[in-house]
C-alpha cells in the first residue's frame, strides 16, 4: 500500500474524474447478476420480467460508459478514473482501476455490445435465469479485464470469463457445442496458465514485490528476462486473439454458441486479446517485445492471410464470420507488432470497428440460419428476394468487414496499413493481399447467399422482425458514426497511444 | 502449581467438554432429544470464550500449551468447520441410522482435541489432543452410521491412524533423543547445533511426515470413498476434511518452526519434494473418480500438496498463505460436501454421472458446487484463488521456482477434471426425475454459509490475511 | 499551402461566389436527395425520381456556375476540411497525422465533373420512363443518385485519402449498379466480378496512399505536385508510386489486364451502363491519372507505362468490339478501345487531349447506351445477330444511333473528332510512328466497330422469332426520346472548337510542363480521312452481313471471347485459390483441431474414472505408508550425505 | 557412544517392524491390533531410553509420562477397535479388516 | 546388562511370536509375556512407577480386552497359511523399515549428559506439567470406553445398512 502511494500513478487529470465510476462499470452487472438469482422464473412472465431486468442493468452500464466517455477528456494520456483500493497489500497487490484512451473505446465497445446481446437474447427460451446470469458474470470479467491495472486483478478478471464462456457455450450452443466448449477451454486455460506464469515471473524478479501495473512499469529486467515474460504473455493474448493454428478454437465456439454469445465472442472476447497484446506488450515491454516482432510480424501475416483464405471456400456462414474476424485481429497484431503511434491507433479503431461489425454479422448470420434452417451457403441463395432488408444490412456488414470507405474498419485498416509500412515493408502489402481475399470472401457469400433466382424451399421465409431489425441497425448506425466520424473516438486513443509508446520506449 | 492459574485459558475447551457431557446426558436420559442444538450452542459458547481471549498470548504449565495468536486462528477455524458440520449434519442422518443422539458429542470432543492441538506446544500434550481428535474420529466413523460398511471401513482408518500415531510417535522419540527436550520451543537450539545431512534427523522428519500424512488427507483413504449409504457418512467426512486437515497442518507447522525449520537440514527441499508428488498424485487420483464424494476427497491430496508447499517458506510468508490457504480449503471443502449431502439427500447418489441436471432441479446447489469447486481448482475470483496465489508466492519466495511451474500445472490439469463435473451438473440433461424434497434448514443455512464465504472471501482476504500474519508473527514470534 | 492557393484567388465576385462553395453544393446535392429519400423511405417510384431529378439539376446548375467562373479565371481553389488529424508525438518524421477531404475548383475537376452531373441528369430522365415497368426503380434512382455523389466525389477530391474514399464508394456504386437485377445469375456474377476488380485497384491505391504517405507525410494533390521533383524519392521509387496509382486506375478504367469487369458491366440496365462507360467508374481511372498527373510526368517510366497499357487496351478493346454478338457488350468494348486512347494520349504527354476525348467521348457513349436500351427493350434480345432492319421502324432512334455513331467514330465535326485530332497531333509532334500508327488503328477499327453496331441494328431485316412481332416495335418517345436527343445535341457540339481562346477545351485544361497541342491540319485531316474510310468500310463490310469466312471463324470466336482472358481468370480463381481454401479447411478440421482435440481428450481420458483405484484397501494403504517413509527417509539421507557431506 | 543405549533403541525399532509386519502382513483384526500395540510400545521404548541414557535425563520423568500417557492411549485404541472388531465380527463370521469386497 | 539383553531378546521373541503364529490364542498369549517382558525393560532402565504401570495396567487391559474379543468370536484359527503373498510383501516392507530404523539408530551416536536420578520428581511433573495431559488422557478414555459402549450397544439385526428407496427414479 504504501509501495502503491510511493508510486505517481496519478497525474493530475485536467478535471478531477469522479472516480468509483469504473467500479461500477465493473461490477453492476455481477451485482445485478447476484440479485438475478433471486427471481422467480417460473411462468414467462416471470422470464420476461428476468430478461427485462438485464436489459436495465446492460443498459446502466452503457450508460456509464457512455457518461465516462463524454467526461473522458483527459488528454494526457494518463489514467482517468483511476481507484486505487488496499486489496492485498500482503502481495502487494492493490484494487487498481483506471481507464485510459486505449481501454476506454473497448470499455464502451464491450458495454454497448453486451446491451445488444441481451437485447437480442429472447430467443432463449430454457433457463433465461441461468443464461442472463452467466452472460452477466461474463460482462463483468470482460469490462475488469480492460479497467484493471493491477496484474492480479487483471488475472482475475481474466479467468473470470472462461468459466461463464465454457457454460454458455456447452449449455445453450448448437449441436458440436461440447467439443467447442472443451476446446475453447483448453486454449483459455492453457493460456491463462502462461498468463499466470508470466506474472509471477515478473512478480518475483521485480525488485519491488507488486502487482501494480503501473508501479512495475518503471521496473527494468534482466533483458533474457524481459524477453521471456514478453514471450509468456504474448503467446497467452495471442491464443486469445487468436491467431494461427490456434484459432480453430474460436471459430468453433462462434459457430456452436447461440447467437448473443457469439456476438460477445467475436464481438469482445477476442478483443481481449489485442488488448493485452497492446496494453501489455507493447506498452511495458515494448524493447523486448520489438526484439521478436519479425516471428509476431510473421505470425500476424500468416493468420491474416490464412484465415482469408481459409474464408473462401468455407461453407458454413458462421464460420465465414469467424474467418473474418480472426483475420481482422491479424491485422491488429501486424499493428502492434509495428509499434507506431498511427497503427496503433488504426489497431483500437480496428478492434472497435470489428467488435461492431463481427456483432453485426454474428446476428444477421443467426436470422439466416433461423429461417433457413441451414448453415449451408450452399443451400441458400436468392435470399434477398424473401429478406430484403436482410440483404441490404448483411451487404452492410459485409462492406464493413471488408473496411469499406465511411464505414468503420476503413479507417482502422487505413491507419494500420499506413501506420506498419515503414517498419513492416513486405509484410504490409501482404496483408492487403490478406484483405483482398476477404473481400473476396464477403462478397462472394453476398451473391451466394441473397442472389440469384429464389428457391421455392424458402417459400415462406419472413423479413427481419422488428426486435433484430432494431438490434442490426442500432449496430449498423455505430458502424457509421464512427466511419464518418472517427474523432469522436480518436482525440481521446491518440495520446494514450502516444504516452503508452513513449512509456514504453522509456 | 503455580501456572494454574492460567487454566482459565482453557475455557473455551471446558465449555465444549461441558456440552458434551449434557448431549451424552440427553442422549441417555432423554432419547431423541434435540442434541445436536446444545452442542451447537456449546460450540457458539465456546468461541465467546475464545473471543475474550483474543490477541493474547498465554503460555500454561510451563509450556505444555501455548495459547496464541496461531492457535487462535486455527481454532477459530476449527469451531467454524465443526459449527457448520453440525448444521449439515442433519441432512445426512439416513432414517436406518437409529436416533445417534450420541454423535454430536463425539463430534465435541473431537472439536476440543482438534483445539488442543491447536495450542499444544510440548510433545506429550500434543500426542495426547492429537489422540482424543483421532479416537473420537474413529468412534463417529462407526458410530454416525448402522451398517457393516461403516464398521470395517471405522476399523481400517483406526488402523492406519494408530499405525500414524505410532509413527508419528517414534519421530517425536528421536527428537527428543537428540535434543532432550519435549518442549518444542526448547528443542530449536539443539536441533540448530546438529549436522545438516545428521540421519537421525532426517530420519524423524520422515517419520513425523508419515505420521501426519494420513491426517493431513496425503493418504487415499479408501474407507471415506466407498458407495453413498455404505460407506462413513458424510458429515464425518466433511468434519475431517475440514478441521481435521487444518488442524493436522497446524500442528505439523508448529513442530516445523520450532524443530525443523531451526535446523540446518534441507528442509525445505524434503517438504517441495513431497508436495509435488503429492499435488500432482492427489490431482492424478481425482481426476478419475466417478463419485463425487472420492473426487472431493482425493482432490484434498493435491490442496495438501498445495499447503505443504506453503513451508518452504517457513521463515517468510509462508505460515500467513498456509492460513489463508486452509481457510480457504476448509470452506470450499464443507461448502461441497454440503451441496454434496443436499444433492445426495435428493437422488440418493452421489455419483459424478447421476449430478447431470442439477442446475435445473436445484440450482442453488448446483451453484454452491460450482463456486466450490472453482475454488478448490484455484480459479478466480473466489477463495482458492487467493490461498493458491499466496502459497506459490510463498514458494517462490522460498527459492523453489521449479515447484511452482508444477503448481501451475497441477492447477491447469486439475481444472480440466473439475470443469468436467460442472459440465455434467450444468449441461447434460438429468438422469433423474427429482421429486423436489424439502430441504433440512440447517443444511440450507450451512451451504449458504459456505458458498458465501466462499465467493465473498476475496474482499475479506485482506483482514484475513492480517489474521493469518498476525498468527504467523505469534508462532515464528 | 491552401491559404496561400486562397490567397492567390482572384477578388471580385469569386468571394462571395467562390466556386469550391459551389463545387460543395454539387458535390453534396445528389447525397441529399439521396438522404432524404432514404430517410422518409419514399417508396412511390415518381415522388423519388422527382426528388432526384430535382437536386440533380440543381447540382448541373452549380456545375455550369463552375465552369463558369473557372472559364473566367481558371485557378486552383481548394476548400480542405480536416477528416482526421492527430499528433503523432515521434521526434522526426511525421509529427502530425492528418487526412483532409474537401472540395477543389480547376478546370480538370470543372470540366469532368459537369460531364458526370450531366449525363447523369439525363441519365435519370430516361430512366424515369425506361424503367416503368422494372421494379426496384426507387433502389436504382438511390443507387444512381450514389453513383453520382461518388463520382463527383472522385472528381472534386483534393486528396488521395478522399479519392480512396471515394473510390471505394464508386466501387459500390459499380456494384449495385451492375446487380440490379439481382436474380439473374450473370449479373450477380458480373457485379461480384466488377467488385472484386475494382477492389484490387482500390487497394492499389491504399498501398499508394501508404507509401506516398511514408514517402513525403502528405497527401494532397497539389502540395505533392511540388514535392515530387525534390528529390526525396528516387525514380525508382516514383516510378513504384506510378505503377500502384495506374493499377488503381486501370482496374477502374478497364485497362489490359484488369478489363474483364467493363463487358460484364452491360448487365446493368441500360441507363446505369450508360453512366458507368460515360461518366461512372470507367472514367474516373482515368480522371485518377490526370488528377496524379504530375507522379507519371516525373516519371517517364511511369509515362510509357500509360503509353503501353493504352495502347494495347485500345487495340484489344475494339479488336473485341468488332466481334461481339452482344449489342451491350459491343458497346462496352468500344469504350474499353476509348479509354485505351485517353491513357495512351496521357502517356505520350497530350495531357488536354487525354482529358478532352474523356469529355467528348462521355456523350456519345451515353447515348449509344440509352438507344441500346430502346432497342433491346424493344427486340427483346441483345444478340446483334437477331437484330436487323429497325431504320424503317425506328427511324427516330435509328438518326441519334448514327449521331452518336458518327461522334464516336471521329467523324468531323462530331465531338471526339476533335479530340482524337489533338491526341494525333501530339503524336505526329512527337512523331513517334508507332504511336501515330496505334491512334491511326484505333481510329479506324473504332470507326468500324461503331459502324457495324449501327449496321447490324439498323439496316437489312428483321429477323422474325417466336413471340415475337416487328410489328409491335414503337419508336422512342417522350422523356426518353427528349434525354437522348440533348445527349445528341451536346454529342455534336461538345468539341466544337473553331476559334482560340479561352475557352478551348484543350488550351482551358493545362498542365503546367506539358506543352499544348498544337493540332495542325495534317493530324486533323488524317484522323477525319481515317475516321471516313472506317465508316465506310465497315458499312461495306457489315451493311450486307458478309459470313465470316471459316479460316476467321476460331478468330472469331476467341475474339468473341476477349481472348480467353475472363475465362482464365475465372480458372485461376476456381482451380487455384479455391482448392488452396479447401486444402486449408482440411488442414485446419485434421490437423490443428486434431491436435487439440487430442490434447483434450487425453486429458479427458486420463479423466475417465478407473474402478481399480477406488479398491485401495487398509493393508495397501499401510505397505504404501510404511514405503513411503522409509523411501523418504533414505532418499533424503542418502541424497543429504551426498550433497550437504560434500559441501 | 552408549552401548545400552543403541541396544535399546535398536530392541525398539525391532519391535516396531515387528508391529509393521503383523499390521502389513496379518489379516485378522486382532492381530493388526496387537500389531499397532507394538508400534506404540516402541516409541515408548525410545522415549524411556532416551530419557534414560541420553540428553533427555534432564527430564527424565518426561520419557516416563510419555511412556504411560502412549501405552494409555494405545490401549483406549485397543478398545475401540476392538469393539468395532466384535461389531464385524458379529455381521459376518470374520475378524479380517477390510473383510468386506465393497 | 545380560539381564537386560536376556530381556530385549526374550520380548522380541515372544513379539515376533504373537504375530506369525496362526493360533490367535496363542498370538494373545505371548503378546501378553511381551508385554510383560517390556515392563521388566522398563524395571531395569525407568522409575518403578512406569514399571507398575506398565506391568499392571496395560498388560493386563490389553490381554483382558483380546480375550473379551476371543471369548465373544469363539478363538478362531486365523485361515491365513505362512509364506502367502502377504507375508512376503509384509516382511519386505517390515525389513525395509527395520534396515533404515536399525542403520540410522544404532549408528548415531547419540548425545550423552551425566545422568542424575531424575524419578524423584516424577510424579510431581505428572501433577505439575503434565496436569492438563492427565484431563486429556481421562477424557480420552472416558470417550472410548463411551464410544466401545454405545458401539457394542448396537442392536443386534440391525446392521442391514438401510437403503432408502431412492425419490429419484432413473430415465
Amino acid at each position: 500500500m504504501t509501495l502503491l502511494q510511493a508510486i505517481p500513478t496519478t497525474t493530475a487529470a485536467p478535471v478531477p474524474l469522479p472516480t468509483l465510476l469504473l467500479s461500477a462499470l465493473v461490477w453492476v452487472p455481477a451485482l445485478a447478476a447476484l440479485g438475478l438469482l433471486f427471481f422467480p422464473s417460473r411462468t414467462e412472465v416471470q422470464r420476461q420480467r428476468i430478461r427485462s431486468y438485464s436489459i436495465a442493468a446492460t443498459t446502466l452500464v452503457l450508460a456509464f460508459a457512455v457518461f465516462m466517455w463524454y467526461g473522458f477528456r483527459d488528454q494526457s494520456g494518463t489514467y482517468a478514473y483511476e481507484e486505487t483500493r488496499s486489496w492485498l497489500p500482503a502481495v502487494g497487490s492493490s484494487y487498481h482501476l483506471g481507464a485510459d484512451g486505449v481501454s476506454m473505446p473497448l470499455l464502451l465497445l464491450s458495454a454497448f455490445l453486451f446491451v445488444f446481446a441481451v437485447l437480442s437474447s429472447s430467443r432463449v427460451r430454457e433457463q433465461p435465469k441461468e443464461y442472463l446470469f452467466l452472460l452477466l458474470v461474463l460482462e463483468t470479467g470482460v469490462n475488469g479485464v480492460f479497467a484493471s491495472l493491477d496484474y492480479l486483478l487483471f488475472f482475475l478478471f481474466w479467468q473470470m470469463q472462461a468459466v461463464p464462456m465454457f457454460l454458455l457455450i456447452a449449455r445453450f450452443g448448437g449441436q458440436r457445442r461440447l467439443h467447442a466448449a472443451w476446446k475453447f477451454l483448453a486454449v483459455d486455460i492453457a493460456g491463462s496458465a502462461l498468463l499466470l506464469l508470466a506474472i509471477l515471473i515478473l512478480y518475483f524478479k521485480a525488485p519491488v514485490r507488486t502487482f501494480d501495473i503501473v508501479a512495475l512499469h518503471d521496473v527494468v529486467l534482466p533483458a533474457a528476462m524481459a524477453t521471456l515474460v514478453a514471450w509468456l504473455f504474448f503467446v497467452a493474448f495471442a491464443l486469445k486473439l487468436p491467431v494461427l493454428p490456434f484459432h480453430t478454437w474460436f471459430i468453433d465456439s462462434l459457430a456452436e454458441a447461440p447467437a448473443p454469445v457469439a456476438l460477445i465472442l467475436g464481438g469482445v472476447l477476442v478483443k481481449l486479446g489485442g488488448y493485452g497484446i497492446i496494453r501489455v506488450d507493447v506498452g511495458e515491454f515494448q524493447v523486448a517485445f520489438h526484439k521478436f516482432s519479425g516471428a509476431v510480424v510473421v505470425i500476424a501475416v500468416v493468420t491474416v492471410l490464412w484465415t482469408a483464405i481459409a474464408a473462401l471456400a468455407q461453407d458454413d456462414i458462421r464460420r465465414v464470420a469467424g474467418y473474418v474476424v480472426v483475420s481482422h485481429m491479424g491485422l491488429v497484431l501486424l499493428a502492434a507488432a509495428s509499434a507506431a503511434p498511427v497503427a496503433l491507433n488504426g489497431a483500437i479503431v480496428l478492434m472497435v470497428a470489428d467488435g461492431l461489425t463481427a456483432a453485426l454479422l454474428v446476428l444477421l448470420a443467426a436470422a439466416i440460419v433461423e429461417r433457413t434452417g441451414t448453415s449451408s451457403i450452399r443451400a441458400m441463395g436468392g435470399m434477398a428476394g424473401r429478406m430484403g432488408k436482410g440483404a441490404v444490412l448483411w451487404i452492410f456488414a459485409a462492406l464493413a468487414a471488408i473496411g469499406f470507405p465511411g464505414l468503420a474498419g476503413f479507417l482502422g485498416q487505413l491507419l494500420i496499413v499506413v501506420g506498419a509500412y515503414p517498419s513492416h515493408r513486405i509484410a504490409t502489402p501482404l496483408a492487403m493481399l490478406g484483405m483482398l481475399v476477404v473481400a473476396g470472401a464477403m462478397i462472394l457469400t453476398v451473391q451466394r447467399i441473397f442472389f440469384g433466382a429464389i428457391p421455392e424451399r424458402h417459400g415462406r421465409i419472413r423479413d427481419l422482425g422488428t426486435l433484430e431489425l432494431a438490434n442490426t441497425i442500432g449496430l449498423l448506425s455505430l458502424i457509421v458514426l464512427l466511419g464518418v466520424l472517427p474523432a469522436i473516438l480518436m482525440d481521446s486513443i491518440n495520446f494514450s497511444v502516444i504516452s503508452l509508446l513513449s512509456r514504453g520506449a522509456g | 502449581m503455580k501456572t494454574l492459574g492460567n487454566l482459565l485459558a482453557f475455557s473455551p475447551e471446558l465449555w465444549l467438554l461441558a456440552g458434551a457431557i449434557v448431549v451424552f446426558l440427553i442422549a441417555r436420559l432423554r432419547p431423541g432429544g434435540s442434541t445436536t442444538v446444545v452442542a451447537l450452542v456449546s460450540l457458539v459458547a465456546a468461541f465467546l470464550a475464545l473471543a475474550t481471549q483474543f490477541k493474547q498470548t498465554i503460555t500454561i504449565l510451563d509450556g505444555a500449551f501455548l495459547l496464541d495468536g496461531f492457535a487462535i486462528v486455527i481454532d477459530v477455524v476449527v469451531l467454524a468447520a465443526a459449527a457448520l458440520t453440525l448444521l449439515a449434519s442433519r441432512a445426512d442422518i439416513l432414517p436406518g441410522d437409529g436416533e445417534a443422539g450420541a454423535v454430536p458429542g463425539f463430534f465435541l470432543l473431537a472439536t476440543l482435541g482438534a483445539m488442543l492441538a491447536a495450542s499444544a506446544t510440548e510433545m506429550v500434550s500434543l500426542f495426547l489432543a492429537l489422540e482424543l481428535l483421532a479416537i473420537n474420529l474413529y468412534v463417529l466413523s462407526v458410530l454416525a452410521r448402522r451398517g457393516l460398511a461403516p464398521a470395517t471401513a471405522g476399523l481400517g482408518y483406526l488402523v492406519a491412524g494408530a499405525a500414524s500415531s505410532a509413527l508419528l510417535l517414534y519421530g517425536l522419540a528421536l527428537v527428543f533423543g537428540l535434543t532432550g527436550e519435549t518442549r518444542l520451543s526448547a528443542t530449536t537450539g539443539a536441533m540448530a547445533a546438529l549436522a545438516p545431512n545428521h540421519p537421525a534427523v532426517l530420519l524423524a522428519l520422515s517419520l513425523i511426515l508419515g505420521g501426519f500424512a494420513l491426517r493431513m488427507g496425503l493418504l487415499p483413504v479408501r474407507w471415506w470413498t466407498r458407495g453413498f449409504e455404505a460407506g462413513v457418512p458424510l458429515r464425518v467426512i466433511m468434519f475431517v476434511q475440514s478441521a481435521g486437515i487444518v488442524v493436522a497442518f497446524a500442528v505439523f507447522a508448529r513442530l516445523a518452526v520450532s524443530t525443523f525449520a531451526g535446523s540446518r537440514i534441507p528442509f525445505a527441499a524434503v517438504i517441495a519434494g513431497v508436495a509435488a508428488v503429492a499435488m500432482t498424485g492427489g490431482n492424478l487420483l481425482a481426476l478419475t473418480q466417478a463419485s463425487v464424494r472420492r473426487l472431493l476427497v482425493y482432490s484434498t491430496i493435491a490442496q495438501g500438496g498445495f499447503a505443504l508447499a506453503a513451508f518452504t517458506d517457513l521463515k517468510g510468508a509462508g505460515l500467513s498463505a498456509l492460513v489463508v490457504f486452509l481457510v480457504a480449503l476448509v470452506l470450499s471443502n464443507i461448502c461441497a460436501f454440503a451441496a454434496v449431502i443436499a444433492y445426495a439427500r435428493l437422488v440418493h447418489s452421489d455419483a459424478i454421472r447421476d449430478l447431470a441436471g442439477m442446475s435445473r432441479s436445484a440450482p442453488g446447489l448446483a451453484f454452491a458446487l460450482a463456486i466450490a469447486l472453482v475454488s478448490l481448482i484455484g480459479l478466480p475470483p473466489v477463495a482458492g484463488f487467493f490461498g493458491k496465489v499466496l502459497v506459490l508466492q510463498a514458494v517462490v519466495n522460498g527459492g523453489y521456482a521449479w515447484l511452482a511451474v508444477v503448481a501451475i500445472a497441477n492447477i491447469v490439469f486439475a481444472a480440466f477434471g473439475y470443469l468436467r463435473v460442472l459440465r455434467i451438473a450444468f449441461v447434460d440433461p438429468p438422469v433423474f426425475e427429482v421429486v423436489p424434497a424439502r430441504l433440512d434448514r440447517g443444511i440450507q443455512a450451512a451451504v449458504a454459509l459456505a458458498s458465501a464465504g466462499v465467493v465473498f472471501m476475496g474482499l475479506l482476504v485482506g483482514p484475513l490475511y492480517a489474521a493469518a500474519s498476525y498468527g504467523r508473527a505469534a508462532l515464528l514470534h | 499551402m491552401t491559404l496561400t492557393l486562397l490567397a492567390a484567388a482572384p477578388k471580385g465576385p469569386l468571394d462571395t461566389w467562390s466556386p469550391t462553395l459551389l463545387a460543395q453544393f454539387e458535390l453534396l446535392l445528389p447525397l441529399i436527395a439521396l438522404l432524404i429519400i432514404l430517410a422518409f423511405t419514399i417508396d412511390s417510384r415518381r415522388v423519388s425520381a422527382a426528388i432526384s431529378i430535382i437536386f440533380t439539376l440543381a447540382s448541373v446548375v452549380c456545375a455550369l456556375l463552375v465552369i463558369a467562373i473557372e472559364v473566367a479565371h481558371p485557378v486552383h481553389l481548394e476548400r480542405p476540411a480536416t477528416f482526421l488529424q492527430f499528433f503523432t508525438g515521434q521526434s522526426g518524421g511525421a509529427s502530425e497525422f492528418t487526412l483532409q477531404w474537401g472540395v477543389l475548383a480547376d478546370p480538370l475537376a470543372a470540366t469532368v465533373g459537369l460531364a458526370v452531373i450531366v449525363v447523369s441528369l439525363l441519365v435519370q430522365v430516361y430512366a424515369l420512363s425506361f424503367m416503368r415497368r422494372e421494379d426496384g426503380v426507387v433502389r436504382f434512382f438511390c443507387v444512381l443518385l450514389f453513383a453520382t455523389f461518388a463520382m463527383l466525389g472522385v472528381t472534386l477530391s483534393l486528396s488521395y485519402f478522399e479519392m480512396l474514399l471515394f473510390f471505394g464508394m464508386v466501387t459500390l456504386s459499380t456494384y449495385l449498379l451492375i446487380g440490379h437485377w439481382w436474380q439473374r445469375e450473370e449479373a450477380a456474377a458480373a457485379a461480384t466480378r466488377a467488385f472484386i476488380i475494382s477492389v484490387i485497384g482500390d487497394l492499389a491505391l491504399l498501398a499508394a496512399v501508404a507509401y506516398i504517405y511514408f514517402r513525403f507525410n502528405e497527401l494532397n494533390f497539389q502540395t505533392l505536385a511540388g514535392q515530387y521533383t525534390g528529390g526525396r524519392v528516387s525514380p525508382n521509387g516514383l516510378f513504384i508510386m506510378a505503377i500502384l496509382v495506374f493499377i488503381a486506375a486501370a482496374a477502374k478504367s478497364a485497362q489490359f489486364p484488369l478489363h474483364v469487369w467493363l463487358p460484364g458491366s452491360a448487365q446493368a440496365p441500360a441507363p446505369a451502363a450508360a453512366l458507368i462507360h460515360s461518366a461512372g467508374s470507367a472514367v474516373c481511372g482515368v480522371y485518377l491519372i490526370a488528377r496524379t498527373y504530375a507522379l507519371f510526368h516525373v516519371s517517364p517510366r511511369g509515362l510509357a507505362l500509360l503509353a503501353i497499357a493504352g495502347g494495347v487496351s485500345a487495340v484489344l478493346g475494339v479488336l473485341w468490339a468488332l466481334f461481339q454478338d452482344n449489342l451491350k457488350r459491343a458497346i462496352a468494348y468500344t469504350t474499353m478501345g476509348e479509354l485505351g486512347l485517353m491513357v495512351l494520349a496521357l502517356g505520350i504527354g497530350a495531357y488536354g487531349a487525354g482529358v478532352f476525348e474523356l469529355f467528348t467521348n462521355a456523350w456519345p457513349k451515353a447515348l449509344l447506351f440509352l438507344g441500346a436500351g430502346v432497342i433491346i427493350r424493344e427486340l427483346r434480345t441483345e444478340r446483334l445477330s437477331e437484330m436487323g432492319g429497325l431504320w424503317r421502324r425506328m427511324r427516330f432512334t435509328g438518326w441519334l444511333m448514327l449521331i452518336a455513331v458518327a461522334a464516336g467514330a471521329g467523324i468531323p465535326p462530331f465531338s471526339t473528332f476533335w479530340s482524337k485530332d489533338t491526341i494525333m497531333s501530339k503524336a505526329l509532334a512527337l512523331d513517334s510512328p508507332l504511336a501515330v500508327a496505334v491512334i491511326a488503328a484505333v481510329t479506324f477499327l473504332g470507326a468500324i466497330a461503331l459502324v457495324r453496331i449501327f449496321a447490324l441494328v439498323f439496316t437489312g431485316e428483321t429477323a422474325r422469332r417466336r413471340r415475337f412481332e416487328p410489328e409491335r416495335i414503337r419508336d422512342a418517345g417522350g422523356r426518353i426520346a427528349f434525354a437522348m436527343s440533348l445527349l445528341a445535341i451536346i454529342s455534336v457540339v461538345a468539341g466544337i472548337r473553331g476559334f482560340r481562346g479561352r475557352t478551348d477545351p484543350i488550351g482551358f485544361i493545362t498542365f503546367p510542363g506539358v506543352p499544348l497541342a498544337n493540332s495542325h491540319f495534317m493530324a486533323a485531316a488524317a484522323v477525319a480521312i481515317i475516321a471516313v474510310v472506317g465508316t465506310v468500310v465497315g458499312l461495306v463490310l457489315y451493311a450486307r452481313r458478309l459470313p465470316v469466312p471459316a479460316a476467321l471463324r476460331p478468330v472469331r470466336r476467341a475474339m468473341g471471347e476477349g481472348l480467353f482472358i475472363d475465362r482464365a481468370y475465372q480458372l485461376g480463381a476456381v482451380a487455384v485459390l479455391l482448392p488452396v481454401s479447401r486444402a486449408i479447411g482440411w488442414v485446419e478440421t485434421r490437423i490443428v483441431d486434431g491436435a487439440i482435440d487430442l490434447v483434450t481428450d487425453s486429458v479427458a481420458f486420463v479423466g475417465q474414472p478407473r474402478g481399480w483405484l477406488a479398491q485401495v484397501r487398509a493393508r495397501q494403504l499401510l505397505i504404501g505408508l510404511f514405503a513411503g517413509v522409509v523411501a523418504l527417509g533414505a532418499v533424503t539421507i542418502v541424497l543429504a550425505g551426498r550433497v550437504i557431506g560434500k559441501s | 557412544m552408549n552401548a545400552g543405549l543403541n541396544l535399546i533403541l535398536t530392541a525398539s525399532a525391532a519391535l516396531f517392524a515387528v508391529g509393521a509386519f503383523a499390521l502389513v502382513a496379518r489379516r485378522s483384526a486382532v492381530l493388526m491390533l496387537i500389531g499397532t500395540q507394538f508400534m506404540f510400545f516402541a516409541g515408548s521404548i525410545a522415549f524411556v531410553a532416551f530419557a534414560r541414557f541420553g540428553l533427555g535425563a534432564a527430564h527424565a520423568s518426561a520419557g516416563a509420562a510419555v511412556a504411560i500417557f502412549a501405552g494409555a492411549t494405545a490401549v483406549a485404541e485397543l478398545a475401540v477397535g476392538l469393539a468395532m472388531a466384535a461389531l464385524i465380527y458379529r455381521e459376518h463370521r470374520s475378524l479380517a479388516v477390510d473383510a468386506d469386497r465393497g | 546388562m545380560i539381564l537386560i539383553y536376556a530381556v530385549v531378546v526374550l520380548m522380541l521373541l515372544t513379539a515376533v511370536t504373537s504375530v506369525v503364529v496362526r493360533n490367535t490364542l496363542w498370538a494373545i498369549g505371548s503378546f501378553a509375556s511381551s508385554m510383560a517382558l517390556l515392563a521388566l525393560l522398563y524395571l531395569t532402565i525407568a522409575p518403578f512407577l512406569l514399571f507398575a504401570a506398565q506391568l499392571l495396567v496395560f498388560t493386563t487391559v490389553s490381554s483382558a480386552l483380546l480375550f473379551g474379543l476371543l471369548r465373544q468370536t469363539t478363538g478362531l484359527e486365523s485361515s491365513q497359511e505362512p509364506f502367502s503373498r502377504e507375508w512376503i510383501i509384509g516382511s519386505a516392507v517390515a525389513a525395509a523399515l527395520l534396515a533404515l530404523l536399525v542403520v540410522v539408530v544404532a549408528t548415531t551416536s547419540w548425545p550423552v549428559r551425566a545422568t542424575e536420578n531424575a524419578a524423584a520428581g516424577f510424579g510431581a511433573t505428572l501433577t505439575n506439567m503434565y496436569v492438563v495431559s492427565l484431563a486429556v488422557l481421562v477424557v480420552i478414555l472416558a470417550s472410548a470406553a463411551l464410544g466401545t459402549g454405545l458401539l457394542l450397544a448396537a442392536p443386534r439385526g440391525s446392521m442391514k445398512s438401510p437403503a432408502p428407496r431412492p425419490k429419484g427414479t432413473r430415465r
